[in-house]
């Protein structure tokens, strides 16, 4: 990230570079679709253009074979009138911005062309990004394009605009109609944005008696009601991942899905690095239902219910002596942990002030204060678990808040509610009927992303503004806050919560931009003005961390309290609800690039399904994609049964954000729904659930068929301490002929030469580099049907492998993309030449000579090779054109293509370091798109040339291998072998 | 039991091998012919249908897919080229050799060799993604404007050439062997069209001495360049799998082993088309139980030559001690194609196991239903090597499954129209049978019975 | 048009246009019943001192060539000479266009090679070859060429039929049409007619 | 039986044949000319909505072609510049000029002018005029000498193997960065020398890569 040029900061630039993208796009058709898409129905929107695909451009062309100039079409340049500063044509220029997740933010670099936000990276001097970002922020920049977003102001279905509700509401939110205002509720998403915080203020003072309700749908209260339970404060627990040698995760997907994992997986994983056999390597346990990446990477990995964690937490903490007194022991958590909690007491106790144990967010308050204990008895409090206040209010008991205020509607004391983001509608604890309270009220405001249930259930329906498109701010989850500052002017009519709260609050028209600079300024005083442009060059404003909150617990009372809130696990099914890997809450389900992310561990797209183990399976009776009939207190919901090696038995886990109701394109018809099962009792778990196999079969696909190795070299691994006693212990895994060629070879010792090393023991399987790379190199989505018939175009795919046995497997992963041989069998089979080496040591790909025999791909040893089956760029409309790398040619239909190690970023960086006199590339200077977006820094790109890069130390380390090696491919990308740091006493 | 069974029965005279043979593109066709063409130019329409919708919408109509790259395609391009080798081989292999016998059904087989040639044809070019720039990237034409080559190191490359020249070099033989017939035509003409057209193809040919003294040569040199050429087409078809590197595929044995596969097959479809031309033409005479019977032994010997192929295969793949090759081969016999090895098995190995009995040999429902038979389990050995080597190679990750899609089936199907027209129009417009060459054996006969006379 | 004829004739295209006969008269042909027939009266016409003769068979027949005296065809040398173009051709096309006008570097292999060059090299041969082969014997047999007069013999439909006829062309220095007529009636031909050219 | 072609149809069919062969050569020959990119892709000269003359302000004015194509040396595209460009002069010199109405037009309202795009690539190949002019390849190597023309034209072909030309041997074509932009520089000395201590000292080596300029 060599600039950070920072946006001019008058709420219009966004609207000026705006209009100049159609002049820069120089596309009439484009900005006709613009005119007309501000005029007239979204239903006119269906029009199938692909003009920009420019390959296809070739095949029309091809009639008259070269003699397409004969006829040259006219192509209009259209330069600005007036132009506009800091914009280089054809340079994209990089803006620091803040996206919040679950009420914290992480600090982002997003790339724009033209004007247009066309990639994120993380921000690497962000304390929550450090430079990586998971799939979901990759894939933030397509939901700005999605055509099915909420666009226009509607009242009821009827088109309106923003002074129309202005109009209506400056009135109804006067204190002359709405009084003390308790007749007025507002549900917000959590935030911890602190000036939406300022204006809440605001709007408490105007209107003492309205209440103002934040949720979560994936809700993280129990852990700070933990907090309060330990410490008597609601604390955000910060665990130092960076800092501990054993770590006992509890029903705890921290390296996954619990919030914003990139910190986490970053500190993990620097404790996990190999460099040399005598480096430490921290050691992970890991206690769960469903099998998680955290379970995955786990070097133990006991099964058990969600419900039974508890016990076995209560076991552990006897073990541990933590109270220095007797301690209840809840149930049998199952026949195997015993010996577990034994191994993972002395192994803590050995690592005291080193260790780390934590809680997963769907554990009960009870759970997490007693995990609060363990680590305070261990000596772990204050160095590597560390408390601060929330970043949220209310930070604990947010759904008791909404309950109430499902309640106040029903019983009619709620005139007029404001929704502002999220889908409560579809998200809410289904008990609460939130749907139909919602017609109790006289006025329903509902500002949303899209057209989803809640909108529907609004009387005044305003879009919402993408996160790209407005000016925000948000606190990390340790209180560094962030300024989000838009990269583009709103595409449609969208306004952020943050502009209609103030807008209501202050009973005027307000600019999120005044709004947010404002309350920044009043916080700095003298040097406003430049703290603030420096807020948004860093991305962060520094200093408002929060400090250390000191946290001591009273051992004995707080047991007390534990023993109270434990209930023994029941019998039976229960039920775990999970966010989806993909859809999350339902909020990524018309993000098309998500749902073509596989399910990191089942390599599920397209759906999600009711996961039960083996053993479960069998007893049912069913398979993969039977129906199962879930009942859980008189409700039922009907899913797709998935066998999950590794789940425990008597156990089904359900991901949420499917089967959604009011959805656009992408989402329609995709996946069951299961949030009619989730109650206020039971939002996370659900015990005393019934499953029964259902009628009927439905087509669940995956990306990967076939879960074992074969007992093949592939994946190779072995314990840290094999490793330790001989270090050359992968070069003896595979037994080849010595590797002769019959050729000469040609000379690769001089310049660039790129290589890859991926480091097998640091990759969690997350799937941040496969959005990444289909972000960066315009990799179209294919869907459902077309990726069961195995036609899906990752050019890095996430292999992923069951060892061991069904019950307990544990699971290796393998990132896999174009192994840029030096022998490419490839190559060689090529009739038209069209993918051969370049000098580099590249195996170049020319999409354009391309005439597609798919030989290339049938003779790739590795697979990794993607054909274009069909025209997949096909119908996509013009607006999502734009998310569209220019530097990355669009591929027609009947091309191959594959992974070429992000050469347009090499060409770029090249071309700028040779034009600044510069002979040689620094080592990260290029980065692949899958290497940036690594949290776990587990690919390193570079030149092979160079021995101080960091490729090749790592490729100078003995468990370096080259993936069949045997065939004597000579892959530039190379695997650093998988180790794991098993406890002897649990071999 | 005779020596040597006279090779053209019934008495029969120059005339009336002249009679017999050219009667049939003179008189109106029998109602079955019609019937016959109808059916087979609309399936061929179905084809043109197909390939018209795969143009314009791309190769995901086919079932083809990641990691099964070729699937019907291949395996059809390679079986209709292996059944054009049977025609080659009877004109140019049994020529060298002076297997009188060929005399009957070399035209028809020639001919055969062509129309699957032109069927194989199709695939290449259209299984292609973008088959309007394969049509003029695969040839080596001067490109000015971009400077590029092909890559003559692709066995694609090689193919091209090699059916390309198979291709041509088969028509030119054909087309020799036709001249001194069609002037026959010619000079049976009773019309003025019949006589143009014909008298235009067959040149002026008149069967001087001098003419035919070059003509002999010519064809002896042509039977010797195809004798080579087509042991080469299929070598070379058997080089895209054997260059390659994948486990299955990675096999020296090969090129002989397709070359008698084709052997095989063709002889087979050659079978299946005689049998029924000769019962819907009365053609007993001239192609009689001893042309057929030759027939069965050479599909009996090249059967064996595959089948021991297929158990080389499985002996070589354990003895390299490659866990990769051996689990290509188990996954051939017991993974989920177990169902296309073992139909390839009964039909290429078990069926022609019959003709080891004179009984089944010159029974002719028994040869057309076996005939019928090696035709299915030599598309089902292309399938298997294609599919089966494909779908699980070396990453157990990208393991898939490959199932045809109705255009798949229209595709083959519809290839199988356009042979079929272009055979019914051969055989109503062309002499089916050699006439100059049949004389000539019977000449040979007639002297050897006066020798034996004597 | 007699110019262009005579230009024309020069033009080193084998086998064209040179009229087949000039002259009133093509010959005087006979009709023979069988090849021994024909055999016998060539052997006879030979001895009586005939050299300008042409038998026309609807088959090949044994032994004429000898019989009316003629040499080996030089057609094998033709192709000889295509084959090695062929092979020349291919081996010049892959080394250049691999190894000298654009030198990519395909799988490490090397930009020439023998090994991958044979298939390519053999099929040019034998296309080539199979060109001069075709191409040879038509231009050595002056084909295509649709008129002669031994057409105009009112029995010509025998010829590719089951008939054998022997022509004494009119060009022979001992040729007299009816003694010609007499000498094929005498060796056995059913028919035997003076012939327009 | 009488013969079933005339005397004549063979040397007729012969001339024909000549003919039609003869003509078909020509056609081809002609038809491989005009196709080839030197004559079908270059002496494009479109109709510019402003009649501005490269030569008047290039030429005769002396103006540097990096006033109006500010990116050139910083970004693939070496950019058609605003309007506003054209006003900083225009807005005192011939400032009542018909000729400039859709000038002043444009200035006032912030419609863009539409020019017509003169040198088009494929849009799979990225050319990158950062790359070549930071490298020393002047404007005339591609564009010739646009200081002499009145309407811009299409002087070289923009063909793959037009390009190739220069990657391998790019000597010829390189001059010290100063002299980039002067269209009628000449060196002093010998050319292919001066041009190998500039490739040297520059470390540039054309890519003949597909990835080059395929991405």
């Amino acid at each position: 990230m060599s600039e950070l040029i920072q946006i001019n900061p008058q709420g219009v630039t966004g609207k000026k570079y705006w209009r100049s993208l159609d002049a820069m796009e120089q596309n009439p058709e484009f900005t006709r679709w613009v005119e007309r898409e501000f005029q007239e129905n979204a239903s006119e929107m269906l029009e199938s253009g692909s003009r920009r695909n420019l390959l296809k451009l070739m095949a029309a062309s091809f009639g008259l074979a070269g003699a397409t100039a004969c006829r040259r079409p006219v192509e209009p340049i259209l330069p600005h009138a007036k132009g506009v500063e800091t914009l280089i044509h054809g340079k994209p220029v990089h803006y620091a911005t803040a996206v919040t997740t679950g009420g914290a933010a992480t600090g982002l670099i997003v790339q724009c062309h033209d004007g247009r936000p066309t990639k994120v990276e993380g921000n690497p001097r962000h304390p929550y990004s450090l430079g990586a970002t998971n799939a979901h922020a990759q894939a933030t920049v397509l939901g700005l394009y999605d055509p099915d977003r909420a666009k226009q102001v509607h009242k009821g279905t009827s088109r309106t605009t923003w002074d129309e509700f202005y109009g209506w509401a400056m009135k109804a939110f006067s204190p002359e109609q709405a009084g003390d205002g308790s007749g007025i509720r507002v549900l917000a998403e959590r935030s911890s944005s602190p000036s939406l915080e300022a204006v809440r203020g605001e709007f408490a003072k105007k209107f003492p008696g309205a209440q103002w309700v934040e949720y979560d749908s994936v809700s993280f209260d129990n852990a700070r009601a933990g907090a309060e339970m330990a410490f008597g404060q609601a604390l955000e627990a910060h665990y130092q991942f960076d800092k501990a040698d054993v770590v006992v995760a509890l029903d705890a997907d921290f390296l996954g899905l619990d919030a914003v994992s990139v910190l986490p997986v970053k500190q993990f994983s620097k404790k996990r690095r190999v460099d040399t056999p005598e480096s430490g390597m921290n050691r992970l346990y890991a206690a769960e239902a469903n099998f998680t990446l955290t379970g995955a990477m786990a070097d133990h990995r006991v099964r058990v219910r969600a419900s039974e964690v508890g016990a076995l937490a209560m076991a552990l903490a006897k073990e541990l002596n933590v109270s220095g007194g007797e301690l209840k022991v809840l149930g049998n958590p199952g026949g195997k942990s015993e010996k577990f909690v034994s191994a993972v007491a002395k192994d803590l106790l050995a690592q005291r002030g080193r260790s780390v144990v934590v809680a997963g967010p769907r554990q009960p308050a009870a759970v997490h204060a007693l995990v609060a204990l363990i680590n305070q008895a261990l000596g772990n409090t204050g160095e590597t678990v560390v408390y601060t206040r929330p970043v949220v209010s209310n930070p604990s008991d947010s759904l008791a808040r909404v309950k109430q205020l499902a309640d106040d509607l029903k019983s009619g004391k709620v005139k007029t509610v404001v929704v502002l983001g999220g889908n409560p509608v579809y998200t809410l604890p289904a008990d609460l009927g939130f749907g139909e309270a919602l017609t109790k009220a006289e006025s329903v405001v509902a500002l949303t992303a899209d057209e989803n249930e809640t909108w529907q259930a609004a009387g005044w329906r305003l879009p919402e503004a993408h996160v790209f498109e407005a000016w925000g701010d948000g606190r990390a989850l340790n209180g560094l806050a962030s300024v989000q500052q838009p990269l583009i002017a709103p595409l449609y009519e969208g306004k952020s919560a943050l502009e209609v709260a103030a807008a209501l609050a202050r009973g005027e028209r307000v600019s999120g931009h005044d709004v947010v600079k404002s309350y920044w300024t009043s916080q700095w005083g003298g040097e406003a003005a430049k703290r603030w442009q420096k807020a948004l060059y860093d991305g962060f404003v520094e200093g408002t961390e929060f400090p250390v909150a000191p946290a001591a617990a009273q051992a004995p009372a707080v047991l007390a309290k534990v023993q109270e809130g434990l209930k023994a696990a029941a019998d039976g099914w229960e039920v775990v609800f999970y966010a989806s890997a993909s859809a999350w809450d339902g909020r990524y389900a018309n993000n098309a690039w998500m749902q073509e992310a596989p399910d990191p561990m089942t390599k599920l797209v397209w759906d999600n399904a009711a996961l039960i183990s083996p053993a479960s399976a069998t007893e049912l009776g069913v398979q993969d994609g039977d129906y199962l009939t879930i009942k859980v207190n008189g409700r039922e919901v009907k899913a797709p049964a998935m066998v999950q090696p590794g789940h425990a038995d008597k156990s089904v886990s359900l991901s949420l954000g499917y089967g959604r109701t009011a959805c656009g394109r992408v989402c329609k018809d995709v996946g069951h729904s299961v949030e009619p099962l989730r109650t206020v009792a039971g939002f996370q778990i659900a015990a005393g659930a019934d499953v029964k196999k259902g009628s009927g079969s439905y087509q669940l696909v995956t990306t990967q068929e076939h879960h074992s190795m074969e007992n093949r070299p592939i994946v190779l691994e072995a314990a840290l301490a094999e490793y330790r006693e001989h270090p050359d212990h992968f070069k003896h895994m595979v037994h080849s002929p010595p590797r002769v060629s019959m050729y000469q070879g040609f000379d690769y010792s001089q310049g660039y030469q790129w290589g890859m090393a991926i480091d097998l023991t640091s990759c969690i399987g997350c799937n941040a580099c496969v959005v990444a790379c289909q972000s960066e190199n315009n990799i179209p989505v294919v869907g459902k049907d077309q990726v069961r018939r195995g036609r899906e175009m990752h050019w890095i795919r996430m292999d992923r492998y069951y060892t061991g046995s069904e019950e307990d497997p544990q699971v290796v992963t393998q990132p896999m993309a174009c192994q840029q041989c030096e022998n490419a069998p490839c190559e060689s089979v090529c009739p038209v030449a069209a993918t051969v080496h370049s000098a580099e040591g590249l195996n170049d790909m020319a999409y354009n000579r391309c005439v597609g025999t798919r030989y290339c791909a049938n003779n790739c040893p590795y697979k990794v090779r993607r054909f274009n089956f069909l025209e997949y760029h096909k119908g996509i409309e013009e607006s999502t054109k734009m998310v569209f790398n220019p530097d990355v040619t669009v591929r027609m239909r009947g091309v191959m293509e594959k992974c070429n190690y992000c050469v347009q970023r090499i060409q770029e960086k090249k071309i700028e370091a040779k034009a600044q006199g510069r002979r040689t590339l620094a080592d990260g200077e290029v980065k692949s798109a899958c290497e940036q977006a690594c949290p776990a820094e587990a690919i390193a790109f570079g030149n092979i040339n160079d021995p101080e890069s960091r490729v090749s130390k790592l490729k100078k380390q003995q468990r370096d291998y080259e993936l069949l090696e045997e065939l004597n491919t000579r892959p530039r990308t190379t695997y650093l072998a998988k180790l794991r740091n098993p406890n002897p006493e649990l071999a | 039991m005779e020596l040597n069974p006279p090779l053209v029965t019934g008495g029969m005279t120059y005339a009336d091998v002249t009679e017999k043979v050219a009667a049939i593109t003179e008189q109106a066709p029998p109602k079955q012919w019609y019937v016959a063409l109808g059916i087979s130019m609309l399936l061929a329409g179905v084809l043109f249908a197909s390939l018209g919708y795969l143009v314009t919408t791309g190769i995901g109509v086919w079932g083809n897919n990641s990691p099964v790259g070729w699937g019907w395609d291949i395996t059809n391009f390679v079986w209709w080229i292996g059944i054009g080798h049977a025609g080659t081989l009877i004109s140019a292999i049994l020529f060298l050799f002076r297997q009188r016998w060929r005399t009957s059904i070399n035209r028809a087989a020639e001919a055969m060799t062509l129309f699957a040639v032109a069927c194989a044809g199709i695939y290449p070019l259209f299984h292609t993604g973008r088959p309007w720039r394969a049509a003029y990237w695969l040839f080596p034409m001067p490109n000015e404007a971009l400077n590029m080559w092909q890559n003559f190191r692709s066995p694609l490359m090689w193919d091209v050439f090699a059916v390309s020249t198979y291709a041509t070099v088969s028509a030119l033989f054909w087309y020799v062997g036709l001249i001194p017939d069609l002037a026959t035509l010619r000079d049976r003409a009773k019309t003025r069209i019949r006589q143009v057209i014909f008298g235009v193809m067959s040149f002026g040919w008149r069967g001087g001495a001098r003419q035919w003294r070059h003509y002999e040569l010519a064809y002896l040199l042509l039977a010797g360049l195809s004798t080579p050429l087509v042991l080469s087409v299929h070598s070379i078809v058997s080089f895209d799998f054997a260059t390659s590197v994948i486990p299955g595929w990675h096999t020296t044995i090969f090129p002989p082993y397709f070359v008698a596969g084709a052997i095989f097959s063709g002889f087979a479809m050659v079978v299946t088309l005689m049998v029924t031309a000769r019962y819907v033409y009365n053609l007993q005479n001239l192609i009689t139980i001893k042309h057929l019977e030759n027939m069965c032994k050479v599909m009996l010997a090249t059967g064996m030559m595959v089948g021991f192929a297929y158990g080389t295969e499985f002996f070589i793949a354990w003895y390299s001690a490659n866990p990769y090759e051996r689990y290509a081969f188990v996954n051939r016999a017991f993974g989920p194609y177990w169902w296309a090895y073992w139909s390839m098995i009964l039909c290429n190995v078990i069926s022609p196991q019959f003709f080891w009995f004179k009984r089944f040999r010159t029974s002719i429902p028994v040869m057309f239903v076996l005939s019928i038979f090696i035709n299915i389990g030599m598309w089902f050995e292309r399938f298997v090597i294609i599919a089966t080597s494909l779908h699980r190679d070396f990453l157990p990750s990208s393991w898939g499954y490959f199932s045809p899609t109705i255009i798949d089936i229209s595709t083959f199907v519809g290839t199988m129209g356009l042979f079929m027209t272009l055979f019914l129009l051969f055989l109503r417009f062309l002499p089916a049978i050699a006439i100059s060459e049949v004389k000539g054996v019977l000449h040979q006969q007639i002297n050897e019975q006066k020798g034996v006379a004597h | 048009m007699a110019t262009l004829d005579r230009i024309l004739d020069r033009l080193p295209l084998p086998g064209f246009l040179k009229p087949a006969v000039t002259g009133a008269h093509y010959g005087v042909i006979g009709d023979f019943d069988t090849p021994e027939d024909l055999l016998r009266a060539i052997r006879t016409a030979r001895t009586a001192g005939y050299t300008k003769l042409e038998a026309y068979t609807p088959f090949p027949i044994h032994g004429i060539d000898e019989a009316l005296g003629e040499g080996r065809s030089p057609l094998g040398k033709i192709v000889i000479v295509c084959g090695l173009t062929g092979l020349t051709l291919a081996v010049l096309l892959q080394w250049w266009t691999g190894a000298v006008d654009y030198p990519l570097v395909i799988a490490g292999k090397p930009l020439f090679a023998f090994e991958p060059s044979v298939p390519i090299m053999f099929e040019l041969s034998v296309l080539l070859s199979a060109f001069g082969a075709v191409l040879g014997m038509l231009a050595l047999n002056k084909l295509p060429q649709y008129y002669h007069p031994a057409f105009n013999f009112t029995k010509w439909a025998g010829a590719t039929n089951d008939r054998f006829l022997l022509a004494i062309e009119a060009t022979d220095p001992k040729f007299d049409a009816a003694e010609a007529v007499a000498f094929l009636d005498a060796a056995g031909s059913r028919h035997s007619e003076l012939v327009e050219a | 039986m009488s013969a079933i072609f005339s005397k004549k149809f063979d040397t007729n069919l012969r001339v024909i044949a000549g003919v039609v062969v003869v003509t078909l050569g020509l056609v081809g020959g002609v038809l491989g000319y005009l196709l080839h990119p030197n004559q079908l892709d270059t002496g494009y000269t479109p109709v510019q909505p402003v009649g501005f003359s490269h030569k008047l302000h290039a030429g005769n004015l002396g103006m540097d072609c990096r006033y109006c194509h500010t990116s050139v040396e910083n970004a693939a595209f070496a950019a058609v510049p605003p309007t506003e460009t054209c006003m900083n002069c225009h807005a005192q010199v011939k400032e009542k000029s018909p000729k400039l109405q859709l000038v002043r037009e444009s200035y006032a309202t912030g419609a863009p002018i539409q020019w017509v795009k003169v040198h088009r690539l494929p849009d799979y190949a990225y050319f990158n005029h950062q790359a070549h002019v930071t490298a020393g390849v002047s404007c005339v190597s591609c564009h010739g000498r646009i200081d002499q023309m009145v309407e811009v034209k299409q002087v070289s072909p923009l063909s793959m193997a037009w390009c190739l030309d220069c990657h391998r041997n790019p000597d010829a074509h390189l001059r010290p960065v100063e002299f980039v932009t002067k269209l009628d520089w000449k060196p002093e000395g010998d050319a292919a020398e001066l041009g190998r201590q500039l490739r040297e000292a520059k470390n540039i080596n054309p890519p003949v890569n597909c990835s080059g300029c395929h991405r």
